[in-house]
């Protein structure tokens, strides 16, 4: 039982939610808007799991004086801080003037933009270790990655001024983002497309059921 | 002298730094620019040393990670200190967005949905300060919202820098009347397909409160076929796809977008099949923008750095597969 | 792409050829006496007054294949209604409701000659008139007849996507059943696929743990799910070699799907006890937040294989070359094709889109689960038959007029916007 | 305290960046806040707006509302080990619906419109259509229905990459090679805008030093 049901409840709620894009008529209409509730509902409800868990492991560490214990600490006061201002904020928490707000803009702004910006030092150091021309496919890569890079820059407007309008760097990066580009990309969307038609469908029928605990 | 040593001296050095020129800035200092000379002297030093690294790996020594990174780091700073002007080449698609917000009669009703956080930021909030700008300046009415909790303060920022200028401020817009912020709407896509039937059940009150039926603005806006063309300003997800799937798709809504340059080739997709009115792309999308409306902001001013950037990126490929062709491709190499 | 054209070609057209049409029909109607006597206020010469014509041939009609919740109003446009010194500001849409009192619902631009009340319900009667709005008042033109909305129970616009659709379902289920009556069927090999086995055992031998990754987004996003499908077969490997594996999450839900998927597995390798629910543990919903501490774990527990498996933004090239400074074997797999390059760069096995999709099918070695790619390949065919047939037609109807292409081409284009 | 403010942003701003050097206190201290910091931003946020914005302002309206706190309750059982077995009932239920919902989407607007898009003549005579009949615009159009159709082939599953399907398979690798190219150079470009933009707080509004 404890394996049929949640296989039931899948296979009904899949299909019930295929069905509801073809019928117009109440209740269907409806149904993917309530969904989006439920999703907003359960999905708050469960970081409170989530929340716990974290509390959980990092309780456990600073408890038994495990290896970095101290930053399991400030994980813990960092958390309850932020939390219980914003509770205790009321609904307005994120108005301008709030402390949640100066701990948003000034702790979790600069963190979150940092974090985002140090890509651009990964990209650099992989673009020298790892973007290789080692065959034909690679160095295609290569060519439209090049044409890209230096043709939405105004240096590349600069390096390839003296050809004709419409044969220029700029042009070119153009022509490599609407034309094989475009077509490379609608190929993969159509692949996922269907990737995702399966892959549903395999879970509506129950061939695939690991997620819910319904192994073989 | 040990590892620890030299890394205290650069931490007590950062530190005395970053304190000279904090309290610089108290005393008043002002900003620093370069003088022509010392760009090209800059410029010349940074070819050089990279010479140097393609010398270095030549004889087979890969440079190490760590070395890139100060190489990015001083490509992306030390343009911020100079001032060149660049001639921008502005893209069709850019044009298209410029056209077809132009073209809007006067009290049009332009809906804005600011779909990023402050991390992208950097990109996407000069095209936000132009579009709103054009918009002002064409005597459209502006609708903004998030689909992203921090978008509605985005747009907020931007409004503010808008209003920084005489121009817009002599117009004497007024909140409620020629622009509102409807502030944030938790739900993702559905929040786009619930628009779709009535924009007020999804914001039952404005960014500060005001319940929507009550702003004069948005009063008679029920839903998509009230708007006359939006703007998608978007970092991810809930962004640019979404709202052509459903409101572009379904609705009929007219649409053009502006997004991170790692969003933007997927959009191109959407863009060939005429789902989007025009396409801003990162940060030279920005800069384009601001060209064709005539202005010059950060968009143009990051510029530089952004050049320097590709093409210390691009002479790092370039260095790296040198060295690759020379060992005679037998260097390690990773799966495809 | 022809921006400008394409931009103002409708105005112009509305501009052009509504006039002529609102001189026939108004000729019409008062030829038939229908005229009403609020066309008496229409001053044509519109250098005496700056009154402007009423709209005409005001239609209403109830919104098709929806939930009863719209009513479709059609006019044409006001004959003052110009392109150039238009004395026409605008619309404004009244409506009665159940014979009350007339309110506007809605103010709209010259040119438009059309609006959908959404804001309708079932029992009611409604009744419109639409104004023309002009600098000095209103001119409001005939009312409809009074209308309900109607509820409908089939979208028949979507009747070709439906046929689509069971098509494609249909191959898939036809060629499953297939594989379950035992017929065997080929499956191309996948090269990430065929790494895993491998990439766990090598853990195994080093004694350091698996990571798994499934990517940032909630259980609300389907490639979270195939991750998770892809993760029961991977853990169930982890299980029988006894390597261990740990899963930092972004999403409380995800990890509690997580959990019971492991704990599935682990079942099924016949060694439950193993399992424990510290192997999954959530960190932040925020992205970078995550990616921050899970490029720390990187670094401090050293896992010798990592799997990218999911939906990844920014942060994949941000994990991938951690994983890669770390010396891990890396396989990972997103349907977001922005990343895929990174991965590409920095992985040694990448799943590329629908691979990803592809992969749990093609793991479990199931012969239905098989059957499902097989299925999948048709609805590819499909695409590229009407992709190839689709250009042939419009290029030969376009280009010499051929009639039973265009006929094809209309044809195509109708099944294929169904949507 | 905006003193206070700057330096504690330009602090934490630092921290993350020494990570590149390597992994050390000062990153592990900025992680440290980092996560604890937005796991609480995300509490309360989720909070405010889902649980009390969402369910408790709007139930009277919606009563349909209630099916989702029950599947959050039922979620929650999980707290009890005894029968924390049911959360799979609403795990199950947003898989079911998950699944259905984006199996129509998907189909709908990635598989339908691409389709549609691709079906473009590759020249033409008339007018009408607007289409440039310049060789550039012919080469382009027959590159679009190429590449999309051979990156169909690649993706085949059921058939080896072998003889003429082979090569076609190629050739479709070929265009999505190309397609990541030009999504690694656009990457580029916004990865360094977003370092332009943190280099822009802490030479300028931490520092000073630029306008």
């Amino acid at each position: 039982m404890r394996q049929e049901i949640p296989l039931l409840i899948t296979a009904i709620v899949g299909i019930g939610f295929v069905i509801q894009y073809f019928i117009p008529h109440w209740p269907f209409s409806r149904m993917s808007d309530w969904f989006s509730d439920w999703f907003s509902i359960v999905g708050a409800c469960a970081i409170i799991l989530g929340a716990l868990n974290l509390m959980k492991v990092s309780i456990e560490k600073t408890y038994k004086r495990k290896e970095d214990w101290g930053y399991a600490a400030v994980i813990i006061a960092s958390f309850l801080l932020m939390t219980i201002i914003g509770i205790a904020e009321g609904r307005g928490f994120r108005n301008p003037g709030t402390s949640f707000d100066w701990l948003y803009n000034f702790v979790y702004i600069p963190l979150s933009a940092t974090m985002f910006a140090i890509l651009a030092f990964f990209v650099a150091s992989a673009s020298y270790r790892a973007f290789r021309a080692r065959n034909f496919e690679a160095t295609l890569l290569l060519i439209a990655a090049f044409f890209v890079m230096i043709g939405r820059v105004p240096v590349g407007h600069t390096l390839s001024s003296f050809m004709p309008i419409g044969w220029q760097l700029s042009d070119l990066a153009s022509w490599v983002m609407t034309v094989p580009q475009a077509a490379g990309q609608r190929a993969i969307m159509i692949g996922i497309g269907l990737g995702i038609v399966s892959t549903s469908l395999r879970i509506i029928l129950g061939l695939e059921r690991a997620h819910i605990g319904g192994g073989k | 002298m040990s590892t620890r040593a030299k890394e205290l001296i650069a931490l007590g050095a950062i530190t005395l730094f970053a304190l000279v020129f904090y309290f610089g800035k108290i005393w008043g200092w002002g900003t620093f620019e370069f003088p022509t000379w010392l760009s090209m002297v800059v410029i010349v030093l940074i070819g050089l040393s990279l010479l140097w690294v393609l010398i270095l790996t030549l004889k087979g020594q890969l440079i190490e990670r760590r070395v890139v990174f100060i190489y990015v780091a001083f490509a992306v700073a030390l343009p911020l200190f100079m001032s060149f002007s660049q001639k921008i080449t502005i893209s069709p698609e850019v044009y298209q967005l410029h056209n077809a917000l132009t073209e809007l009669p006067a009290g049009s009703k332009v809906l804005i949905s600011f779909d990023y956080d402050p991390p992208s930021a950097p990109e996407l909030q000069p095209m936000a300060e132009s579009i709103i700008r054009v918009c002002f300046e064409k005597d459209l009415k502006v609708i903004v919202m998030g689909l992203w909790p921090q978008g509605p303060q985005q747009a907020n920022l931007a409004l503010e820098k808008v209003f920084e200028d005489s121009a817009i401020l002599a117009k004497n817009l007024q909140y409620g009347r020629d622009y509102v912020n409807l502030g944030f709407q938790t739900g993702n896509e559905f929040v786009i397909q619930r628009m779709g039937s009535s924009f007020e059940s999804m914001f039952p009150s404005d960014y500060e409160g005001t319940p929507y039926r009550e702003i004069p603005l948005v009063r008679n806006v029920r839903n998509f076929s009230n708007v006359d063309f939006s703007v998608n300003l978007s970092a991810g997800f809930p962004g640019t796809v979404e709202w052509v799937q459903i409101a572009v798709d379904r609705y009929g809504l007219l649409m053009g977008a502006g997004n991170t340059a790692v969003q933007a080739p997927v959009m191109y997709a959407y863009l060939n099949a005429g789902q989007l009115e025009g396409l801003l792309g990162g940060m030279s999308g920005a800069a384009e923008f601001e060209a064709v409306a005539g202005y010059r902001a950060k968009g143009t001013k990051f510029m530089l750095s952004q050049s320097f950037a590709h093409v210390v990126v691009i002479a790092f490929i370039i260095i790296g597969n040198v060295a690759f062709f020379r060992s005679g491709r037998k260097s390690k190499l990773k799966g495809k | 792409m022809s921006l400008p054209l394409a931009a103002t070609h409708p105005r112009l057209s509305v501009h052009l050829f509504f006039p002529i049409i609102v001189i026939v029909l108004t000729t019409c109607s008062s030829a038939f006496g229908q005229s009403d006597t609020q066309l008496d206020t229409t001053v044509v010469d519109d250098t005496v007054s700056i009154a402007a014509a009423p709209v005409t041939t005001l239609l209403v009609e109830d919104g098709k294949y929806d939930d009863g919740d719209s009513l479709r109003l059609f006019w044409v446009p006001s004959i003052d209604d110009q392109l150039i010194d238009s004395k026409v500001t605008g619309y404004r849409v009244y409506r009665l409701v159940n014979d009350g009192a007339a309110e506007p619902i809605v103010d709209l631009l010259p040119g438009v000659g059309n609006y959908t009340d959404k804001n309708v319900e079932l029992d009611s009667s409604y009744v419109y008139y639409v104004a023309t709005l002009t600098e000095s008042g209103e001119y409001p033109s005939i009312h409809t007849e009074s209308i309900s909305p109607q509820r409908e129970w089939i979208n028949f616009r979507r009747g070709y996507l439906f046929i689509i659709m069971m098509i494609i379902s249909a191959a898939i289920i036809f060629y499953v059943e297939t594989a379950k009556r035992g017929k065997k069927l080929f499956v191309r090999k996948i090269a990430g696929l065929e790494a895993i086995d491998e990439a766990v055992g090598r853990a195994t031998e080093m004694g350091r743990p698996v990571l798994f990754i499934p990517g940032i987004s909630d259980m609300d996003d389907v490639q979270t799910l195939a991750a998770l499908t892809i993760l029961g077969r991977v853990s169930r490997t982890i299980a029988d070699y006894d390597s261990k594996i740990f899963m930092p999450v972004s999403r409380s839900l995800v990890m509690t799907a997580a959990r019971e998927t492991i704990k599935t597995s682990y079942q099924a390798a016949g060694r439950p006890d193993a399992y424990n629910d510290d192997m999954v543990n959530y960190v932040t919903d925020e992205q970078f937040g995550y990616v921050a501490a899970v490029d720390g774990l990187m670094v401090r527990e050293k896992p010798a294989t990592v799997f990218l498996l999911g939906a990844f933004f920014a942060e994949s090239l941000i994990l991938a070359e951690t994983g890669n400074s770390i010396g891990a074997i890396q396989i990972a797999g997103t349907a977001r094709p922005a990343q895929l390059p990174f991965f590409i760069a920095a992985c040694d096995f990448t799943l590329i889109g629908e691979e990803l999709f592809a992969a749990s099918a093609y793991l479990s070695g199931e012969p239905r689960m098989l059957g499902s790619l097989k299925g999948q390949d048709v609805g590819k065919a499909i695409a590229m038959i009407t992709i190839l047939l689709g250009v042939v037609a419009v290029t030969l109807s376009e280009a010499w007029g051929v009639g039973i292409m265009t006929d094809l081409h209309a044809w195509l284009v109708k099944v294929f916007s169904s949507s | 305290m905006e003193h206070f403010a700057l330096w504690l942003s330009a602090f934490l701003t630092l921290g993350i960046l020494s990570f590149l050097y390597k992994d050390n206190p000062w990153y592990k201290l900025s992680e440290a806040i980092f996560v604890g910091i937005s796991a609480g931003f995300w509490v309360v946020t989720l909070f405010w707006d889902n649980l009390v914005g969402k369910f408790w302002d709007g139930w009277q309206d919606e009563p349909m509302l209630f099916v989702g706190a029950a599947l959050g309750f039922l979620m929650l059982l999980r707290l009890v080990p005894k029968i924390g077995w049911i959360s799979r009932w609403p795990l199950a239920f947003i898989v079911g619906a998950t699944s259905g919902l984006w199996l129509m989407n998907y189909l709908a607007s990635n598989i339908m419109v691409q389709v549609m898009a691709t079906i473009q003549p590759l020249f033409s005579t008339g007018y009408a259509s607007g289409f440039d009949a310049g060789w550039g615009a012919i080469i382009s159009s027959l590159v679009i229905v190429v590449g999309t159709f051979t990156g169909l082939v690649y993706f085949f599953f059921s058939k080896e990459h072998k003889g003429a399907f082979g090569g076609a398979a190629r050739v479709g690798i070929f265009f999505i090679m190309i397609t990541f190219g030009a999504s690694f150079g656009y990457t580029v470009m916004s990865r360094m805008s977003l370092l332009i933009g943190r280099m822009d707080f802490l030479l300028g509004d931490w520092l000073g030093m630029i306008g």
